[in-house]
């Protein structure tokens, strides 16, 4: 069911202690800041958090992994000159890292959301990241096998959504919203503007809303 | 006792709810009434199609066709008619606002990533565990065509079926175990007919309610063993 | 690369005798028929088609089926009221049908395009469609194992493209266009207007002209 | 002799090509001479990202960014800049005409399914046969870090390398087995270097041309049997 809710507490109060949490952005492009905070304001802890990164700077990811609310990363690329939160939790073994090639961290959040068990992938053959992982000859390449990253709650950002939960983005900041909406049980979205339905144009829509379950508009 | 996903309404309890059999299109009303408000729905060719002329704005439900389209709105007619807008059947459409359009591997992703609430199917057979058939007779002659049934029956949340409960010559369509080629194992969770209404699922078949019929009468027409659903609150 | 050409004749002149064609379009809707009857009078024979259906009434597809120029069907329903040379071909045993769920044939080709050797699905498991097939139980589903679908050339329908070959398209004819044009080595897009580049908005844009070779205007 | 896909240029006969090492944008100037036009190309953070200053319009070349874009243009400065517009090294760019925007698993999908004609990459070995290392230093106390490199690398119908032949020790980057963690298998087709152009591929190494060295000179410092690459015709 989709609801419409007043303020970003409110659309993260379900997060339970524990939970997978993707996060929608790449960069600070689609970066849902504003339900970050709300996520750090609500107290959850013991997290699984799935995004491109690991936090930059003092704001957002960054923050909720200095305050050691996240147990686990799985993304594809942790390591920036301000992933200093990170770094640090990480040398002192109190993260869990699972460093997934950006692909294939695309691909296996997309089988989640598409209802597919696996896959096989040429992307990392032969490499430490497919170290322990099944492989076979496909098409006369060798493929390592992938599963499905399903997240209890996704947080992402749109730039509109109508009344019916669909969604239009904005640029590069598209990223990994539509596939981390589809994969998680529970799609929380940040929007810049809600229309009314009937607005969009059916032919743009990129997100539809039967993968959104709470919007929030943000200033 | 829970048999039932959380797309019911509810368990009616007065076992017989009619006097007489249902006829299609109420039993379409039925399935209709059936469906939880908000719900994303596909409903399949032919009787299934039915429900939509029951559905209520009230209810705020959204169909699904696989041909790639969300929000799909009623038949159309006349000048409304554009080649461009079908459903699953091929028959033209019409699309209500809020409706968006995608290509054939993002709207079978809908499907199979588990995303409808509903789809209603029509079955040549169901099982006592809720194995469906329907795509095949598997006679030697006929030109097999399954489409988006096995996509449909595995990847709904709950899948409804609707079919007449005996075939013209007086067998029961709900058998222990199907003898025509398998649609999918185990998916179907309600059976939709004109003289019950059964809850299907590991546990076997409960009769949610009877049309013309006793459960004992019901009973003697089906080859499976039913009990009666409990209730709600019961 | 991208060219533009003046005729339909000439959009398929390319087309082999034995080449796998996909063949886009969901009943009428997206059926590039002018493509198709191009490769009817292009004469290339002994062709794998892949299309959701098995051509209809006295046109399309169902001519090259009716001539003798389809050895395989790949499709998820051949079976239509109006599909009688196909039924005649098949039950002659003239043709060759490697009959797919439809949901299968979408992942299949989307596959292909995307670069996955194979997948997982529940769909068709315990089935016979999936006899034969590798099968193992992911996420507490039986599963199959299916393989992409790749083909030599992809004739599609689209509503516009621009001077880059990127595609808007139009309603549910959209259909199985935006994935064979990835799957394909070759693909062939007719449509109904072609604007100056710059005139389609980038966030609307469905397939990327680098899945593009030929476009050809129709009236 | 053919060890060349179809998105090289030529080969160019005369060995030695400059009298000295090359500079890093005359390199890039090179690579850019080199990408065959109409192609789409990704150029990786760092070294690769200078290409883009020297391709010309002529080349109707179209960039990609892993992040969701074709049709990226350059650098964004003063008022364009736009934090919704970034390139993969997360630096605000520009959106040329015939610009799309995409998700990321559509990104990845014309990176994964051989899509792109070229991408250019960075890297710490190049081996042989093709082999990459550029993701990691296998360093006990580093933060492994990965991003889009493997499926560039196994992706692209081309991968070009851009690096120093030398690291600052003097070592040869061109080695016969990689030792440095791998990005991917014999993915690597042409590696550009400040001393010469190498082809690389299941056949071995061959020299393309060379800068301030010979065939002999540049032999001494790479532990790896060169021979030079045949010109165009010959």
């Amino acid at each position: 069911m989709l609801n419409f809710v007043e303020s970003v507490g409110e659309a993260v109060a379900g997060i339970k202690d524990g939970s997978t949490v993707m996060i929608g952005g790449f960069g600070n492009a689609g970066q849902p800041f504003e339900l970050i905070d709300a996520l750090m304001d609500c107290g959850a802890t013991d997290l699984t958090v799935v995004n491109n990164n690991a936090g930059q700077g003092d704001q957002g990811l960054a923050l909720l992994i200095k305050e050691g609310r996240v147990k686990k990363m799985i993304c594809s690329f942790p390591r920036q000159s301000d992933s200093w939160h990170f770094d640090t939790r990480f040398r002192a073994g109190e993260i869990e890292l699972e460093l997934v090639p950006q692909g294939n961290l695309a691909e296996r959040i997309r089988a989640a959301g598409a209802g597919i068990g696996g896959f096989f992938t040429p992307t990392g053959y032969g490499t430490m990241l497919a170290e322990g992982k099944e492989t076979r000859i496909l098409d006369g390449r060798g493929q390592v096998f992938e599963t499905p990253i399903h997240a209890d709650v996704a947080l992402i950002k749109a730039l509109k959504a109508d009344g019916k939960g669909n969604l239009v983005y904005r640029k590069t900041a598209r990223n990994f919203g539509p596939i981390m909406a589809a994969a998680a049980k529970h799609t929380v979205v940040q929007v810049s503007e809600i229309v009314p339905t009937g607005c969009l144009d059916p032919e743009i829509i990129v997100t539809p809303g039967i993968y959104v379950n709470s919007i929030v508009k943000v200033a | 006792m829970s048999v039932q996903s959380s797309n019911q309404t509810e368990l009616r309890g007065p076992i017989q709810s009619s006097d007489k059999p249902l006829g299609r299109d109420d039993l379409a009303r039925l399935v209709a009434r059936d469906i939880k408000p908000g719900s994303f729905v596909n409903l399949g060719i032919g009787q299934p199609t039915l429900v939509s002329n029951y559905l209520e704005p009230e209810q705020n439900i959204t169909l699904h066709t696989e041909n790639g389209m969300l929000g799909m709105g009623p038949e159309a007619t006349g000048e409304q008619i554009d080649g461009d807008l079908i459903n699953a059947g091929k028959i033209p459409v019409t699309e209500l606002p809020g409706a968006s359009y995608f290509h054939h591997a993002d709207s079978f992703a809908i499907m199979r990533g588990g995303h409808l609430d509903i789809c209603v199917l029509g079955a040549f057979q169901v099982s006592a565990t809720g194995d469906l058939a329907n795509w095949h007779t598997g006679a030697p002659d006929a030109i097999p065509a399954v489409g988006g049934a096995m996509d449909l029956a595995t990847g709904a949340k709950d899948v409804f079926v609707m079919m007449t409960l005996l075939t013209r010559e007086g067998v029961s369509k709900l058998v222990e175990t199907c003898t025509y080629p398998l649609t999918g194992i185990g998916c179907v969770t309600r059976v939709y007919t004109d003289k019950a209404v059964f809850l299907t699922g590991p546990d076997g078949v409960q009769v949610r309610e009877t049309f013309g019929c006793t459960l004992a009468e019901l009973q003697a027409m089906v080859p499976v063993p039913l009990k009666a659903a409990a209730a709600v609150g019961s």
